[in-house]
């Protein structure tokens, strides 16, 4: 989608809030949020691209207006409430409905693990279409749904820096529409072709490119 | 095709009619909520931010920085294949399953963002700073990187390359900093000591340690 | 500047809020926001493009949180207080500083009148450089200032549609930069050429660009 | 090239520190400020927003829409030149000092936007309606114009052709609706009354007149 959480090249936004040893929480409930989104985890809970395009589907006013944990907070509670986990009333006054069973295959401590990873890689039998080096165009793409082409590299030319073999792909998998592993590129942009004539012509932007978004250059 | 889905109870979650609007208390009472429904264990809550605030940080990136710094050999296959090189050290983790290094230096300076959202190398690098999360730093970094660094302290020459990495997918960068001038006799856990978390992202150059 | 204001194409606001014989304004005061803004004039008052343009430089999130007419109001005090008629302090008290003394030059009721026109054309020396039917690509431009050039239609294919003569720029205009009149045009795009094959092929959409903003295509 | 100004006061007053939040409260506070620093005057506010909220409105373009319907040569002039037509009617005024009228049909529509603020018509239409100025309006149009006006009723044929005119410039647009079946007997005066506001943006068809 063409949200407001699609920022790049975006103005207005100011000065850099930067701090040379600046912190990840700056509030003791930011890290709540955290471990909550973090720790919050069953079997069928909705992946990272889900999780993701909850993010993306704020309110705009709200996106711009909120810190970041309170986007995460609200993510949270959106993705619950469409999981049908919780329901609205309960949210609003904080406890659950009466009657209400709870679950009891909630993730325990064991899954606090910062060196636990799963790949987002997937071996597929399709041959790369894009060799490296090889001339590309993004696609002009304006989806309803969750993509991660940036609005300001679409349709613009680069060329293959790196493949990455296939991974999950997003637009498929934040739509509950299966990985649909797709062949991966990191694609390098001249800064001028991204943003005129006034970017610097020695500068590049690189960006990992699904090859479903990618044309002959 | 239009934006929304027929109104649900979600669609009303949007008008966010009656939470309380301190997000400390909205906080709270989702937590309660969530622990009360077995939808979350507190214990587990506790231990993931326990682990991730303090297990993992720049230490770890530093460590991979300093190898390549004394190591040729370590920095070749490291610059060629970053996640191998990486899962050999035992730092791949959450948020770092694949990642590619870049080697900063007097020609080219790389400088990373997520413009969507804000993608960081968990395992590597701790969990990001504020600054790294601001609307400032997504949207302006791809635009104009050379402003952004400037006004972070880093004044590049016109004729360095400077290549902005935009973290889109589950790849996470690393930067590998310039070895600062006058460390020769450092071994690789001094050296790694030098090493800071924003030259990791590309915002900071270091500088030569005290004499 | 790509700022919230450049909204065309963007996803997440929602549903029209049409209603049929709507009116343009809902409150009293919104009302008043609008008679103060046609009526507060006087020699050397700031123009319709630098009006624009503070509009535009709203911090993103109030922009998206307020409403037409608080934007209006907050496009008002801006220029007011950039062009050094009222102060912080004044503004926040809601009167004026002691010893300010009152202009005399404000404008009159008889500036009341819709039917009073100010053309944007202008006479030039320099002639169109494109001919209607011409095949024109815009400029690939992200200006930290005003431009009336939207990102949707940057660095995209059309033909010229039409010529409007030479009208003045608001890209200098809104910057106290002169009238810099320059040659207008509607351009004509493929509804495909900006959105993607998604877009009907049947459809175009026509804005008026600026001679500076376009290249032969 | 950095995104902002020097802090000054304008600079200050982004952050709205101490406004009051009803902006009913904020209105009037500045009204008493200018008129007190003589910078407006009260009777200009009233004049202004008596002549604009009722001298002009739809009647104006349905004039001209009626006109058309009825005389070809001036609808063939209107379609060459709006701004010399428009203006020989008296009809060119604030917001609309260069008109382009485009005709609807059964195999062309046309609608108008404002993607950028809210430019309208106002000597022939009038202050522009509220949705025309929403963000939901702004945003689709442009893309969608077939849902966009689906969704307020106008269900166009897939081979129809859309026209989508974003009003980047200071020139107007305004559309000459499809003239309705049944509607033969008519002279100019009951023409014009039929014709709406909304069927002049475009978002909308006339109906034939109820028996």
């Amino acid at each position: 989608m063409n949200g407001v959480h699609d920022m790049g090249g975006m103005h207005g936004f100011g000065r850099i809030p930067y701090q040379e040893n600046d912190a990840a929480f700056h509030h003791h409930w930011e890290r709540r949020v955290w471990g909550l989104c973090q720790g919050a985890t069953y079997p069928g809970w909705a992946n990272l691209d889900q999780g993701r395009f909850a993010l993306e589907r704020m309110p705009p006013a709200l996106y711009l207006s909120y810190g970041y944990f309170e986007r995460w907070l609200y993510g949270l509670t959106l993705t619950l409430l469409e999981g049908a986990l919780v329901t609205l009333d309960e949210v609003e006054r904080g406890e659950a409905r009466a009657g209400s069973e709870p679950r009891d295959d909630a993730a325990g401590p064991e899954i606090a693990d910062p060196y636990a990873h799963s790949s987002y890689r997937r071996e597929v039998e399709a041959r790369p279409r894009f060799a490296v080096g090889e001339r590309v165009r993004t696609a002009n793409l304006h989806p309803p749904g969750h993509t991660r082409l940036p609005r300001y590299a679409r349709d613009k030319a680069g060329h293959v820096h790196r493949h990455h073999g296939a991974q999950v792909l997003p637009d498929a998998n934040a739509h509950g529409r299966g990985e649909s592993p797709t062949h991966l590129y990191t694609v390098a942009f001249p800064a001028r072709a991204l943003w005129g004539p006034g970017a610097s012509g020695k500068d590049r932007v690189f960006l990992n490119v699904w090859e479903c978004h990618l044309h002959p250059g | 095709m239009t934006d929304r889905e027929p109104p649900g109870e979600a669609d009303r979650f949007s008008e966010l009619a009656h939470l309380p609007s301190d997000p400390a208390l909205r906080v709270k009472a989702m937590e309660s909520l969530l622990v009360e429904k077995g939808l979350v264990r507190p214990e587990t809550i506790d231990a993931c931010i326990e682990k991730f605030e303090h297990d993992i940080g720049p230490h770890n990136g530093a460590r991979v920085v300093a190898r390549a710094w004394v190591d040729a050999d370590f920095k070749a296959r490291l610059l060629g294949d970053a996640t191998a090189v990486v899962g050999e050290m035992g730092l791949l983790g959450e948020q770092t399953a694949e990642v590619v290094a870049l080697e900063n230096g007097p020609r080219v300076h790389n400088v990373v963002v997520c413009t969507l959202c804000s993608c960081y190398p968990w395992a590597l690098l701790g969990l990001p700073p504020s600054w790294y999360k601001s609307f400032a730093y997504r949207a302006r970094v791809v635009r104009e990187p050379r402003a952004v660094l400037r006004e972070l302290g880093v004044d590049l020459a016109e004729d360095v390359e400077v290549r902005v990495w935009d973290s889109t997918a589950e790849v996470r960068f690393l930067v590998v900093p310039e070895r600062p001038a006058g460390t020769e006799e450092l071994n690789e856990a001094a050296l790694a000591a030098l090493v800071t978390r924003d030259s990791m992202i590309g915002v900071a150059r270091l500088a030569a340690p005290p004499a």
